[in-house]
């Protein structure tokens, strides 16, 4: 087997008495769409943030193409090739929708120009990109406070596109968008794998995630309670896993 | 505080799906760029108002007198600009510019070592003590402490780097000169005519720019702001040189005030600046080195506070332990807000600094033209500051320009 | 004040602090502008002190221009075991609290300069501002009446101290008992007219360029408070390139010296700090001592308005160029009393003048 | 800055879903009520360092000075902190304390009116000031230039109110019996008794409410915080009754915090004070009426400010034009802030005021006592305030107390 | 036909050049569930912020009981009987759960007492609400921001329950739930018509609008393109409306 693009070993993060992840293992290798399911509050979005940097896992160990490494911001979780749509988008309100877009990997001019921003580079590949989604905006330039719930969303998830990266993480991509809008998205997971990328993909609909996931992890109170091959479950078998009625776990292992 | 209504409404416009795309988008781009506007609109107002009062207001004698009086806000009022946008304060840089002006004259005149030496180690003072402030800011003190206890300090510091009589005279010295030399009046219509082509070059380069990519933007995105960038500095080099020439200290301004433009709004550095002070977590996680930006504000700040520690003690001529003392703290805070930047952070341009700094000084120097009696001043220069930004804020509110929060 | 003895009386805090042996003087300054508590009347007060008594130990403090700050070091300075207070007050007017609590710990207080009102103090050394203000202007009027300064009415703009404090109402009144006559007369027409706030140089700088837009520079003479305040003044106008006669220094502050050697500057009233030092000196030993304040200097009484107050009233020395002769010889007095040298008076502005290459040794 | 990280890591505990419910929940609640105690680690260092430089420092009578020199600014900091939970700004709140006590003493000591009638109308300018001031922000003026122009023209108004000789002289007259008054120590034993008796008695009532719904809380709830308060009512009072007995003004402070304790923590009003700081859109939509949370808050700065002013006044037996001159608003913003009250709106405590005016008057009292030349006194004071919030800092963060951010 | 609870006649909004309403008519009854579908930005939170008291209308009328009424704040929405789940939840940050909760909305003691919150009444409330809603809080007194994505949407929609509310109005409420919190908050939606409540919800999700709407406004553009009652309408005409495909309008008008 390949070495994994991502690689989680043992993973666990307290907040205060709050166990929110407890020994989680997770890989996902390149031309591979993990999803991660359960229920709310079950550890997902703070998996997505120890990977992205975001958070500092308590315990455990992350590797990205086999290297171990301390994602300790945002920045170096970049650097290792992995970009992020959060759940809550992390949009900067006061800049407008090219600006959060581009943002921290602005297209600049050379050094002695002060790395003067190239606003109309920006703008031609942001309206290619935002088309690919479907999303419609009526000025590039507008705030994203402005935006509509569906069109921030949109934004969010050019923004993690825009720089080639090799991990892709979205964490409820989906959740604000409109019915053309989440079929280009669901679209663009698949061309994602298809250009070799690993994405980690977190979504409630069960309909959506059957169709992209290659691989199926269940997290439940943090700990990682299934994990499910593409045609190796029945829906049944998710809900169950998920909301714990009963477990199962197609390694074989037992909770 | 703002009512929730307001704040949302007024949001930046966008063009109707319908509307004439050309007409409404470069509308648009007029009325986001020019937060200004109805600033200039209250400061004729100001103006206006004492002109009725006495004719002298505007005279080229006192319009250059209204000018010198708003250098030094207006530069500290610049760095501190930058604080605020990152979504910091400041308290100590009017202190420190008395201390960086100090170090600078002391050098100058009484060790004397040539000009621009002393002018060096003034602005390098600056920035190693705002570079301080910013590590311990960014241990997690919050601003406000590191730079009240900052300003204490340096209150200390002052006694300390100046000589034992607590006083350098520096009339008649090469320092006096920062403040004393006047451009003559051909070489000023010269710069007038320089900035003027340079701008409008500027401008025509943007417009090939995106035409090579298929955006539509007509010639009079040049011509126009060419046009009345020219009034300007033309009008303004015609009144100022009235007297006795350009004078220096309006020309450093200008040029801070340009490189500060340029950072600010055409480069990568601006755009990271406002992220930073508009949502800092979110900033942080689009990769975006946070303290980094912090820092670089706090060091603009100590190189604009020397500059206006210098500055101001050369016009005059002296430093003491009261330079840098006094309302200036506060009137340049108050500038970079009545100029429309906000306190919280992510919200303000850099002319905020120049227009807050005109409206501060506009209402003293008007009020003290007319020779109102002390307590009669006092309530005239509270009452107009209040009444002028409250016109702004009506003025704002009508127009689709972003409203204020600060 | 019957009311506050009331209060405390049968009280023990008489013998409060640490009961050491030691005499410890606190130097108690109002802020560090005017610079000349801290730079020099303080440490002369120290050598005077030690000078009398070596085994006195002197602190100082200063207030920041806060007269919170200075009660809270007046209460520490009686903790630490003070044995008498020289007190310069940051405001006279809220001072009197100050007071009570050092009577109310049995600690005298001493009032110097700036005099601390409403309460009891054990004696006050001071340069009367009344008349400082009524030196300046005699000197003034005597140049308004002598026709120097031109046809009459003399175009007046003056410039007074922060408005409201004790030393601008007590200054003024000395300066308008003389210059009052004068414009009832028409021989003085006051132009303009503003307080200064905070004694600023900058602010005056400011009231000098208003002053001069409004009277298109239409004004004979500038009369000022202090030098602070004419050093401003002076800034202004040569930023201007205008040539109008300042009067008005006080104090005197290094630049003040200088400007007169430059001809800037008109006058200078010198308030000798080693005088007022010594003085204070010898008042503290002897109310450290217990005894009644030495009889040679403390002749006088004033109303602080609760008593009469013993004082020692000093002599202010009021100096001014004059045409045709080297204004070193002016400023020599100011370098006889020992307030500055020429090495320090002969730097910026004065340092190419003809006096300092001949008395800058 | 806060990093990132931080600020997200330093939320609140919750209990584990393992964890044993009640330990953690006391645990964790104490932890959450008690944002302080860094800040009281903090107090404890300051003084064991003041300490072992002069014995002095923690005499009784230095402890009576201290807590005398810092109860006006304890009190206008009160005022502040409603006003910064809320997201405003105040800057005219120290002047306006001077106008206040120039009208009490006024018409107290000069027009011979009984003294409750002079106190009530310090109170009521206080508050109509700051009602006008709140008007003008709830139309949409930022409240730094609200409050700024505030200042300036209260400094006119001060010398309005002050009879023509610039000062009221209270030395001897019923106002001066505001500070000077002291309870005898028997009495003040019995304010502690009574003070402790119904702290606990409220305690038990809490339990018993809880308990009627069965929510489990252990007698312990009741019995520790009692015996807290009392051995704080019972110490305090033992050492401030060794000079002359309990000073009225602390006891007037005590009052004011209890009250203010009270609302903020136990009232709906408390709720809905900081959800308008916290998010000011989402209070509005949740039918909160955002601008009469801001009037408010307003209004009890004014009511702080004035007795503020009074009882220093009263302290320092006159009024003159310098009174709430100053480091009074710097000082009382400060210690909101090194309370743990954040600029931003939202977060802090009542507590804040009294601990951060402790925090900068042992301070300012130590660096006093030890005698040391100006220059130094400025680094100590500016250094210990910056260290001291520092050391706050690295106590919250290694705690799962909710990080400072101001 | 009986007198609506809530009505909008010829309601417009413009923000600066955007048309984001443009004369929008609705009406929704006592015991009737009516969904708001549309694109995104096509104006249905704006058409949510304007029956709330958020934003003014620009034109038009909105009638509550047959009165016409100025919602000039939520304050005024909800004393006229409406309360609304925000798309962005607008919770406060700094408070807790059950401040949260019941923000606004406090119970408290006499007014002698300061208004004394009874927060062991609110809690126990709290308790019960959150249960119904399958909302796992580990503590009631979680600050909101520690709180995961779905357990923040589960407090805002137990917010505009707790009050009694005439007239409901939610805006995307499943969107971060888990599977058996969305099978709640639809059962719960069946609930409210049943007590004779009005609900307008929106979603994206048309397998959840179809169980629960008795009536489909479809927005696009800002206009309202078609309304549809429960059964008559193919999946196929819903979309169509949305996007433009092929425009129907099941009261015979047309577009
Ligand atoms: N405050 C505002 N200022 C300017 N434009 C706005 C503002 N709010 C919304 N808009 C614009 O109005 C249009 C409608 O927005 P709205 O939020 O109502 O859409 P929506 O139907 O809720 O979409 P979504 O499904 O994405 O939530 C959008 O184009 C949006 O950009
Ligand atoms: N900063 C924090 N402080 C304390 N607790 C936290 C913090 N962030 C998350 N938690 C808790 O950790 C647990 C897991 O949260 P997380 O956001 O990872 O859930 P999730 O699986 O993404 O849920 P959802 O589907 O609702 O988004 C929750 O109980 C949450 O309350
Ligand atoms: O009070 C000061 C006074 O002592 C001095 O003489 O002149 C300036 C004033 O500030
Ligand atoms: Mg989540
Ligand atoms: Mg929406």
């Amino acid at each position: 087997m390949t070495t994994p693009l991502l690689q989680l070993t043992k993973v666990s993060k307290h907040f205060g008495g709050v166990r929110a992840l407890h020994e989680v293992d997770m890989a996902v290798h390149a031309g591979e769409v993990v999803a991660l399911v359960g229920d709310n509050g079950a550890g997902k979005s703070t998996l997505v943030k120890i990977v992205s940097g975001v958070e500092s896992p308590d315990g455990g160990e992350i590797r990205v193409r086999g290297e171990a490494r301390r994602l300790e911001s945002p920045r170096a979780a970049a650097e290792a090739g992995i970009r992020t749509v959060f759940q809550d988008l992390s949009l900067c309100d006061n800049l407008d929708a090219v600006q959060n877009l581009f943002l921290g990997q602005e297209r600049y001019g050379p050094v002695w120009s002060g790395r003067r921003v190239r606003r109309h580079v920006m703008e031609e590949q942001a309206q290619r990109v935002l088309e690919s989604l479907s999303v419609k905006l009526r000025a590039l330039n507008t705030p994203v406070v402005a935006l509509s719930g569906g069109q921030r969303q949109g934004i969010a998830i050019g923004r993690a596109l825009i720089s080639d990266p090799a991990v892709v993480i979205l964490d409820e991509p989906t959740a604000a968008l409109g019915v053309s809008q989440r079929g280009e998205v669901l679209d663009l997971i698949d061309r994602l794998r298809e250009q070799g990328r690993a994405v980690v993909v977190i979504s409630h609909d069960m309909k959506d995630v059957r169709r992209v996931a290659d691989r199926i992890v269940v997290l439940r109170l943090g700990t990682k309670v299934a994990e499910f091959e593409r045609g190796g479950y029945t829906p049944a078998d998710l809900v169950g896993a998920m909301t714990g009625a009963h477990e199962t776990n197609d390694e074989g292992g037992e909770q | 505080m703002t009512t929730t209504k307001a704040a949302t409404n007024a949001t930046a416009p966008e063009t109707g799906p319908t509307g004439p795309r050309g007409i409404g988008r470069a509308i648009e781009t007029a009325a986001r760029g020019h937060r200004s506007i109805p600033v200039l609109v209250v400061l004729a107002i100001i103006w206006a108002v004492f002109y009725s009062q006495s004719s002298a207001y505007l005279s080229f004698q006192n319009i250059t007198n209204l000018t010198l009086q708003i250098v030094t806000t207006a530069i500290l009022a610049l760095g501190v600009v930058f604080v605020l946008i990152v979504g910091e304060i400041d308290l100590s840089s009017a202190v420190l510019s008395g201390v960086c002006a100090a170090v600078a004259a002391g050098l100058t005149v009484n060790h004397g070592l040539p000009l621009v030496v002393g002018i060096a180690a003034g602005v390098a003072t600056g920035m190693v003590v705002t570079f301080v402030e910013a590590q311990i800011i960014m241990f997690g003190v919050p601003s406000l402490i590191v730079t009240l206890g900052g300003m204490v300090i340096l209150q200390g510091l002052i006694l300390v780097v100046l000589p034992p009589e607590f006083t350098i005279s520096v009339a008649g010295t090469p320092f006096a000169k920062i403040a004393s030399t006047a451009i003559p009046a051909g070489a000023s219509y010269g710069l007038a005519a320089a900035g003027t082509l340079a701008y409008a070059g500027y401008r025509f380069f943007q417009h090939r720019e995106r035409a090579s990519t298929g955006s539509l933007t007509s010639l009079a995105t040049v011509l126009v702001p060419a046009v009345v960038v020219a009034v300007v500095l033309f009008g303004g080099v015609f009144t100022l040189t009235q007297q006795r020439g350009l004078p220096m200290p309006l020309l450093i301004l200008a040029v801070m005030l340009l490189i500060a433009w340029y950072a600010t709004t055409q480069t990568r550095y601006g755009i990271h600046l406002y992220a930073v002070g508009g949502d800092r977590e979110a900033a942080q996680r689009a990769g975006i080195p946070v303290r980094r930006m912090v820092l670089y504000s706090f060091l603009i700040l100590g190189a604009c506070a020397a500059i206006a520690g210098m500055v101001d003690s050369s016009r005059q001529l002296g430093v003491s332990v009261t330079s840098g003392a006094g309302p200036l703290m506060l009137n340049a805070i108050a500038a970079a807000v009545v100029g429309g930047t906000s306190l919280f952070g992510g919200r303000g341009s850099i002319w905020s600094a120049l227009l807050g700094a005109l409206v501060i000084g506009s209402i003293s120097n008007g009020v003290q033209l007319l020779g109102l009696s002390t307590e009669v001043q006092y309530f005239a220069t509270g009452s107009v500051l209040i009444i002028a930004v409250a016109v702004d804020v009506v003025l704002t509110r009508g127009s689709l320009l972003p409203g204020r929060r600060a | 004040s019957i009311l506050l003895v009331a209060a405390c009386g049968g009280n023990d805090a008489g013998d409060g602090g640490s009961g050491s042996g030691s005499k410890l003087v606190y130097f108690m300054a109002p802020n560090t502008t005017p610079t000349r508590y801290i730079q020099q009347d303080g440490p002369a007060f120290e050598k005077a002190i030690k000078a009398l008594d070596p085994t006195v130990e002197v602190k100082f403090v200063n207030a920041g221009g806060d007269s919170n700050q200075q009660l809270a070091q007046a209460n520490a300075a009686i903790a630490a075991g003070a044995k008498a207070l020289v007190v310069v007050a940051a405001d006279p007017n809220t001072s009197a609290g100050l007071l009570q609590a050092a009577e109310q710990a049995k600690v005298p207080v001493i009032g110097y300069e700036n005099p601390p009102v409403k309460g009891t103090l054990y004696s006050q050394v001071i340069f009367d501002p009344e008349k400082v203000g009524a030196q300046q202007a005699t000197y003034f009027a005597d140049q308004v009446t002598s026709g120097k300064l031109g046809a009459k009415p003399v175009k007046v703009a003056r410039q007074y101290g922060n408005k409201g404090d004790v030393y601008t109402t007590q200054m003024l009144a000395g300066q308008n008992k003389v210059i009052d006559p004068l414009i009832a007369s028409g021989d003085i027409q006051v132009v303009c007219e503003d307080y200064i706030k905070d004694w600023a140089p900058d602010n005056a700088t400011k009231a000098t360029e208003q002053c001069l837009t409004k009277t298109q520079n239409g004004v004979g003479a500038f009369f000022g408070f202090y030098d602070g305040i004419t050093a401003g003044i002076i800034a202004a106008l040569k930023a201007k390139n205008v040539k109008i006669p300042v009067y008005g220094g006080q104090n005197p502050e290094l630049t003040g010296l200088q400007y007169m050697l430059t001809g800037d500057q008109q006058d200078n009233v010198l308030k000798a700090f080693k005088v007022e030092a010594e003085a204070a000196a010898k008042i503290a030993i002897a109310a450290i001592g217990g005894q009644q304040p030495p009889a040679d200097l403390v002749k006088d009484k004033i109303d602080n308005g609760a008593m009469q107050v013993p004082t020692a009233k000093l002599d202010a020395t009021l100096i001014h160029l004059q045409d045709g002769k080297d204004p070193g010889d002016a400023v020599q007095q100011a370098v006889d009393l020992g307030m500055f040298t020429w090495a320090q008076i002969c730097t910026g502005p004065a340092a190419d003048t003809e006096t300092c290459k001949t008395r800058n040794k």
